[in-house]
């Protein structure tokens, strides 16, 4: 019985790890083109999700999710060429109250559009009482989705910053701007890319987690506080990390319910966050020497 | 005090006075308790624009620091002790005046801690916690920093939200008032709505000398050192570690004196005060006011947290503030408030005609 | 004419910097700009590299106006700046630096070109080949000024403009330094430089400017501005060095 | 009598040994510099001389005292100063108020006194500008007082930057690469500007790479190589050594 | 000329779905009354607030009311927390408080000026603990939001059990934002219990019930009257089917039998506000639909003052309202009784009465 629930609890930490990991993923895209946190990237992932919804009402499921995505990358495109892209010279504190101030409007607009009703995309194997069993712990096909999902994304991505040029671009754009251009690279388009490029990522893990976590005009909100803190955890910029980090909050935050009254399940977790930083400054993963050198 | 201090200050006061008086002659003192509202509010937020303006630290937790303050206040001021009023402890406190008896609304008697104690205790467990968590805090740079100060708020969030004694989420209510001297108490009563229009405006004030005072020293010169360039405010001697902690926990005294006076005022304190969301509000109109711009914070501190209060943007209230953060920061980033316009004000006052070619110099 | 600038107005907001600089650089020249501190040298190259808004004025480079082009087209055309103050990507490697130099190259379709100029690179500066996976914030003053003159050449500009690279150099490397600004004027590029070491500068141009207070005060053959007397005065301390030393 | 005292320090980076088993002094009133190939370790001795990095083993005394191990206000505040060879300056602050910043150990107000303005405090502030202005006056940059210091040119803001250091009163002032980024005539002038400042009674360590200047002023020079101290001795005798000449100066020096 | 009637309603924010359709039912009862020629000859004047929840907003707000525009009676707010710090502001102002918040603090001890129309927590408790005794279940494992309206539930539910010989073995709070509960009802299953009980509002209730089925914890599960809203059922889908929760009657409106006394005020309500905003009625809408015509009927007998107003609501009898039939007294300024709840359940994605 204790092993059963030992695994349970696990997998239960792994279902909330892998949820934070896919927001933070597009948290990282961006600052990895630009060197901010996008604030709205959570705004991304429920734009995705409710689109999704409304799509699916009278399209097939892949297709839904793939206009939704698409959709959602042309506000994320929009949102960089009618807010960031003209501005000369950003700085980083003006940038993070710029994408605070979005993710306030794209929610209340959402609200006005959507309603405060709670949606939800379809079970994509199965429905909502479906679980797969396996020596006595229980795991909902949807989570395995979610999975599958995320390691391509983050594997691809890895591959994507790592090793192609374009990925690259963008990690110089962010480290000196004005160098990257120098170096024929056109910094504008660079960092319109990654917006769109994150919020495709954040509209696609909007679609696949919507069955498990339900998505309604403000559950942006929530979601960006807790991939930030997973990106922070990871060592920002490191996808590989962030999905790291985000199971190892995600268990500690399962476990943690476990012994302790779930009420407190947050200030737990943060607690450990706070403490793992205070050691490790820059993240459980993030390198110290890039640490040093970023001037923010 | 300098020359120009004082005529700041006067002009405050008179600024204060002026709009008392106003509401008094047009008859619309109801103003009055939204501006006393927003001058706690703007309290917080002078305190934060000198960590964040000045030295340069960002914090998304001030919200929690400003709870911290009014939730241990009005605990202390309304938890019942009488039960255990057979205890050596509570008899000795009894005897010394710690501890009072009132009767309540509804007729039963409460012993709890004397508003002042409480107030003290309030503002002490605050400072030590800013003090103790600042250390490592503080060592944190840029995103990592926001996101530990974001993660104390989040936890003091956590705890007033999870905890019975601080009411859940449905906070603590029935907060007597705060007898300051005799006559003269913190309260939200209708009869005393003047004089506590005063009391906080008075506190603002002070506080806001007290600020303008010391960035305009040695130590606000070395705090805007640490901002622009720490290794080299190191190097000539500043202890950066320290001045950036002084002023983490100058700025959370602020928002926990704050915390204490607005709970006494409004009687009462939700869970909704140590959210991530007013944390953030309070960084972004610090934003708005200029950052490094004290007169900036404070008034854009007072007029959105009336606005806003009185309902005025009534249910696109987060909807309207996250437009003007949108607006201010696309087209003003250095805030509304900006020093050239005093300067222009003064030259338009002196009669002189504003300079056209001679920038740069001056 | 590779390099024609007329009448060029520029500076930062209200502040005017440059007033009415012309100059011109022809193909395969080395021409020095000299000047004191404060005098608009960055300011210029900054400008003709498109970093910084033109107030008035003309530039044209190879035939073409490039005025008021963003900076990327600017250096696609050819025109690269090796900036003031070697801004290298200090959180990627100096291989990754390398090969963001020749992004230019993929965008011409030159794909195979990348690999040949990083080896000609490291054959310039073989001290980067040793430290191609340190993070490039973490390299000496020296080594990072190497990387940043590698990198502008990974794009195989026509015209290479430098800015104080030998600034912060051991005295045996800006030796070499201009030696290969020599070699990559043999190699077909030409070169205009921006340098405080005015002797060794115009000892390897062929013609010098003299820019005061954003103004060309002097101009001609480097030779004649070394044998000038007011140059001598104002910028190889000639004669200071008899009262003070 | 030594004013500092360097013993086998060492401090290494991953697997690379920036600085290796370095031993030096420096004796009071003397100009001492460091020279050495690119990469050599000059600017990592400095930082762990100034505190900025701590030695992985070795002692440091400045004027009697261990400082190994002490942050740079620390040692600031016993009376070392330093520039940074990447120019540092406080940004949104005119270079008047940089150098003011410079006066911070001989200043007093603290975070109660400066909040409540208590007597005393406007004198302190006059004269900590007074001498702030002669200092920049004698430095040569008064007229530039007033001008944001970030926005000057690389070689004012060099001199904004010694005025600051020297706004310290130091015992001891480290200068990296004072005079990169300026031309012949005006490292000529920074040339005798630091004997000047060397005849006022400061003790003065530097790295530069401008060998007319080095040359020119330094008492004593030592040199880096890889990490490693390859010679030390006076100017006359380094241009003379086949292997200092061999690694770093070049054969034809003129 | 005019009566005023403020309202202080959570009608964005955390709590909108409860502030929302009140807000559009004291429009629509606004609008109604102004077109029947007002009360007495005298139009309505409808002031609402919006607080978003926050209570220094709802003070700000009261305060402005009753100094300001000297509203007659206040209606609202939505949510315990904020009705709590108001409650001595109208005491104050001698300003009738008509609450739609469910916290029985609220009239608990009684205030002179102070109303609330929703049920008490403490009945729909009971309800529950009844059906759970006919079911022979005598362990249970409680989950609540960590809203006010969880927090009152968790109270009564632990006061309330012991009458009713029945032992809670674990109680828990979750946030009201959880995305996925699986680590909670996991230490749920690990307990011997019988009957989960889940009171909070919003889609929590839809993940408990989901997560509960999917880890296999297949014990009944019983709801709070938050569950009153068809839209959880779609979200939950076929997890809801077999949940237990008491109600009032506005969501079996239909169903009720021709004799029942509510039932001409629910199918009014219902029609009239569907076919008004296109979405369905909640029983939150409904507190509010009581507090107006509640208000509204006793200024239509005793005329517009205050005082007697006060008096008129605290000696209404038998006012036949969404909730239930009230009948309010100097103790009991809620006055609803048990009866005012009915045990549903989902049968084939549908609310139907559960012993029927
Ligand atoms: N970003 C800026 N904002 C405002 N003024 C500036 C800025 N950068 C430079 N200046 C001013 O422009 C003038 C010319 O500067 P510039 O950097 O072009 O000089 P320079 O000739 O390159 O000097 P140096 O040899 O010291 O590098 C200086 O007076 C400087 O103060
Ligand atoms: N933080 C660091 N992490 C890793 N390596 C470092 C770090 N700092 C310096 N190094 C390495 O240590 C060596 C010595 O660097 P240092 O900056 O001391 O050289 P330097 O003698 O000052 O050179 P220059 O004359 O070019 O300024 C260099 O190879 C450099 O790459
Ligand atoms: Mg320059
Ligand atoms: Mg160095």
């Amino acid at each position: 019985m204790i092993i059963e629930l030992f695994f349970q609890y696990l997998v239960a930490g792994i279902t909330y790890g892998i949820i934070y990991s896919t927001v933070a993923i597009g948290f990282n895209i961006i600052y990895n083109a630009t060197g901010i946190i996008n604030f709205a990237q959570g705004e991304f992932v429920m734009i995705g999700g409710m689109t999704a919804v409304t799509l699916n009402a009278f399209l097939p499921l892949p297709l839904a999710i793939i206009i939704a995505v698409i959709i959602t990358m042309v506000v994320g495109a929009l949102i960089d060429i009618i807010f960031i892209r003209w501005i000369v010279n950003p700085s980083v504190l003006r940038m993070i109250i710029i994408t605070i101030g979005l993710s306030i409007v794209i929610r209340e607009i959402a609200l006005h559009v959507w309603g405060d009703g709670v949606r939800a995309l379809p079970y994509f194997t199965g429905n909502e009482i479906t679980s797969l069993s396996i020596a006595g712990v229980h795991i909902s096909p949807q989570v395995l989705w979610v999975i599958g999902v995320c390691s391509v994304v983050v594997i691809a991505l890895n591959f994507f910053f790592s090793f192609t040029l374009v990925g690259r671009q963008m990690r110089a754009c962010a480290s000196n701007r004005n160098a990257a251009r120098l170096c024929g690279i056109n910094a504008k388009n660079i960092v319109t890319l990654s917006f769109v490029l994150s919020a495709g990522i954040g509209a696609l893990a909007g679609c696949v987690i919507s069955p498990i976590t339900y998505v309604q005009y403000d559950s942006g909100t929530g979601l960006a506080i807790k991939g930030f803190t997973v990106a922070i955890l990871g060592g920002l910029g490191n996808s590989m990390a962030a999905v790291a980090a985000g199971i190892i909050l995600g268990i500690l935050e399962s476990f943690s319910i476990w012994v302790l009254p779930a009420a407190y399940k947050d200030a737990i977790a943060i607690s450990i966050l706070l403490i793992i930083l205070f050691y490790r400054p820059s993240g459980l993963f993030g390198s110290r020497e890039v640490f040093r050198l970023k001037e923010f | 005090m300098p020359g120009k201090r004082v005529l700041q200050m006067a002009g405050l006061i008179t600024g204060v006075i002026t709009v008392q008086l106003l509401t008094r002659f047009t008859g619309t003192g109801y103003f009055l308790t939204q501006l006393t509202m927003s001058a706690y509010y703007s309290l917080v937020i002078i305190g934060l624009c000198l960590l964040i303006g000045y030295a340069g630290q960002i914090s998304l937790g001030h919200a929690g620091f400003f709870a911290m303050g009014g939730y241990i206040s009005a605990l202390l001021t309304t938890y019942n002790l009488l039960p255990y009023k057979d205890n050596a402890i509570i008899a000795v406190l009894m005897k010394t005046g710690i501890l009072v008896v009132r009767t309540n609304l509804y007729g039963s008697e409460i012993l709890y801690f004397q508003p002042w104690v409480a107030c003290i205790i309030a503002v002490s467990m605050t400072v030590l916690v800013a003090y103790l968590i600042g250390g490592p805090i503080l060592k944190l740079k840029g995103h990592y920093l926001a996101m530990a100060t974001l993660g104390l708020g989040i936890i003091v969030y956590r705890i007033v939200l999870g905890s019975a004694f601080f009411g859940e989420a449905d906070g603590l209510s029935e907060v007597p008032a705060f007898t300051l001297l005799p006559g003269l108490k913190v309260s939200g009563n209708l009869s005393v709505r003047i004089s506590n229009y005063y009391i906080a405006w008075g506190l603002v004030i002070i506080a806001f000398i007290t600020l303008l005072n010391l960035v305009d020293s040695r130590v606000g010169r070395a705090l805007r050192s640490i901002h622009g360039a720490e290794d080299a405010s190191s190097a000539v001697g500043v202890n950066t570690a320290k001045y950036k902690l002084n002023t983490f926990v100058l700025s959370a005294a602020f928002a926990s004196i704050a915390g204490v006076f607005l709970t006494h005022y409004n009687g009462g304190i939700g869970p909704s005060e140590a959210s991530v969301m007013k944390s953030v509000r309070y960084v972004a109109i610090v934003a708005v006011g200029g950052m490094a711009n004290l007169w900036g914070a404070l008034i854009m501190g007072v007029l959105l947290n009336f606005l806003s209060l009185r309902g005025y943007f009534g249910s696109f209230d987060d909807a309207v503030f996250g437009g003007i953060l949108i607006v201010i920061m696309l087209f003003a980033p250095e805030g509304l408030i900006r020093v050239d316009i005093f300067r222009y004000l003064k030259r338009a006052v002196s009669g002189e005609k504003a300079g056209e070619q001679n920038d740069g110099s001056s | 004419m590779m390099l024609k600038v007329r009448n060029l107005e520029a500076g930062y907001g209200k502040l005017k910097v440059l007033r009415r600089v012309s100059i011109h650089v022809k193909q395969g020249e080395i021409v020095t700009i000299i000047g004191a501190n404060g005098a608009g040298k960055t300011t210029l190259l900054n400008t003709i590299a498109g970093l910084i808004k033109t107030q008035s004025g003309e530039i044209m480079f190879s035939g073409k106006n490039i005025h008021g082009l963003p900076v990327e087209r600017i250096v696609f055309y050819g025109c690269s700046l090796v900036p003031e103050g070697r801004q290298v990507f200090s959180t990627m490697t100096v291989k990754e630096n390398l090969l963001l130099g020749g992004y230019v190259l993929k965008r011409k379709k030159m794909d195979g070109a990348v690999e040949d100029e990083i080896e000609s690179v490291y054959s310039l500066f073989p001290l980067l080949r040793e430290r191609k996976k340190q993070l490039a914030g973490t390299l000496s003053g020296g080594e990072q000024q190497m990387l940043a003159i590698g990198r502008a050449l990974m794009a195989r500009p026509s015209l290479i403009m430098m800015d104080e690279p030998s600034m912060g150099l051991a005295p045996l490397i800006v030796k070499d330094i201009f030696n290969i600004i020599y070699k990559l004027r043999e190699g077909g590029k030409t070169v205009l430089l921006v340098e405080q070491n005015a002797q060794a500068s115009l000892r390897i141009a062929d013609r010098g400017y003299v820019l005061e207070t954003g103004r060309v005060k002097l101009q001609g053959p480097a030779e004649d501005l070394l044998a000038n007397r007011d140059v001598q005065r104002a910028y190889l301390g000639k004669d200071i060095d008899a009262d003070n030393l | 009598m030594d004013l500092l005292k360097a013993e086998n320090l060492n401090r290494s980076f991953g697997g690379l040994k920036a600085v290796d088993n370095i031993s030096f002094s420096v004796g009071e009133c003397l100009i001492k510099a460091v020279i050495g190939p690119n990469g050599a370790g000059k600017t990592t001795l400095f930082n762990l001389i100034s505190g900025f990095l701590r030695p992985d083993s070795g002692s440091i005394v400045f004027a009697d005292r261990e400082i190994a191990g002490k942050s740079p206000f620390q040692v600031a505040e016993m009376g070392m100063a330093r520039t940074f060879q990447h120019i540092k300056l406080f940004p949104k602050m005119t270079a008047l108020e940089n150098v003011m910043t410079g006066r911070h150990i001989h200043s007093r107000a603290g975070f109660i006194p400066s909040m409540l303005h208590l007597p005393g405090m406007s004198r302190e502030e006059k004269f900590i500008r007074e001498r702030s202005l002669e200092i920049m006056e004698s430095v040569g940059i008064m007229d530039l007082a007033d001008i944001e210091a970030t926005d000057l040119a690389y070689g004012q803001q060099r001199a904004v930057e010694l005025a600051r250091a020297l706004a310290c009163e130091p015992r001891l002032l480290l200068l990296d690469e004072p005079a990169a980024g300026l031309n012949m005539r005006e490292t000529a002038e920074v040339a005798g500007l630091i004997k000047k400042i060397r005849d006022s009674g400061i003790t003065i360590l530097i790295v530069e790479h401008d060998m007319s200047l080095v040359m020119g002023i330094s008492d004593e020079i030592i040199v880096l190589s890889y990490g490693e101290k390859i010679a030390e001795d006076v100017p006359l005798a380094i241009q003379k050594n086949r292997e200092v000449v061999r690694v770093y100066l070049g054969e034809d020096d003129a | 000329d005019t009566i005023k009637i403020g309202a202080i309603l959570a009608v964005t924010g955390p709590a909108s779905f409860l502030g929302s359709p009140e807000a559009k039912t004291l429009r629509m009862l606004t609008d109604e009354v102004n077109a029947g020629g007002g009360i007495n000859g005298e139009k309505i004047e409808l002031i609402i607030k919006d607080s978003g929840a926050n209570p220094e907003k709802a003070i700000s707000f009261a305060k402005q009311l009753i100094e300001e525009d000297k509203v007659f009676a206040i209606i609202g707010p939505s949510t315990s927390g904020e009705t709590m710090k108001i409650k001595n502001i109208a005491q104050e102002g001698k300003t009738i408080l008509l609450s739609c918040a469910a916290a029985e603090v609220i009239v608990n001890p009684v205030a002179k000026y102070v109303f609330k129309t929703p049920q008490k927590d403490s009945f729909a408790v009971k309800k529950i603990f009844m059906q759970m005794n006919k079911m022979g279940i005598k362990r249970i494992g409680v989950v609540t939001g960590n809203t006010g309206f969880g927090k009152a539930g968790k109270a009564q539910l632990a006061k309330i059990a012991p009458d009713y010989g029945i032992k809670i073995l674990v109680s828990e709070v979750y946030d009201k934002k959880a995305t996925d509960l699986t680590a909670v009802v996991t230490k749920l299953k690990s307990k011997d219990i019988q009957a989960v009980v889940n009171w909070s509002i919003v889609p929590a209730q839809s993940i408990v019930a989901k997560n509960m089925k999917q880890i296999g914890l297949n014990v009944p599960l019983f709801q709070s009257h938050g569950f009153g809203n068809i839209k959880y059922v779609k979200a939950a889908g076929a997890a809801a089917e077999g949940i237990i929760f008491p109600a009032g009657r506005l969501l079996v409106s239909d169903a009720l039998p021709k004799s029942n006394r509510q039932r001409a005020v629910l199918l009014k309500y219902k029609k009239d506000y569907e076919s008004k905003y296109h979405e369905a009625v909640s029983t939150f809408g409904g507190h509010a639909y009581d507090a107006f015509n509640i208000l509204v009927k006793a200024i239509r007998e005793v005329g517009p003052d205050r005082e007697k107003v006060r008096d008129a609501i605290e000696n209404m009898k038998d006012f036949v309202g969404t909730g239930g039939i009230f009948n309010f007294s100097p103790t009991d300024h809620n006055g609803l009784g048990m009866d005012s709840f009915d045990m549903l359940t989902v049968r084939n994605g549908r609310f139907v009465l559960l012993n029927k």
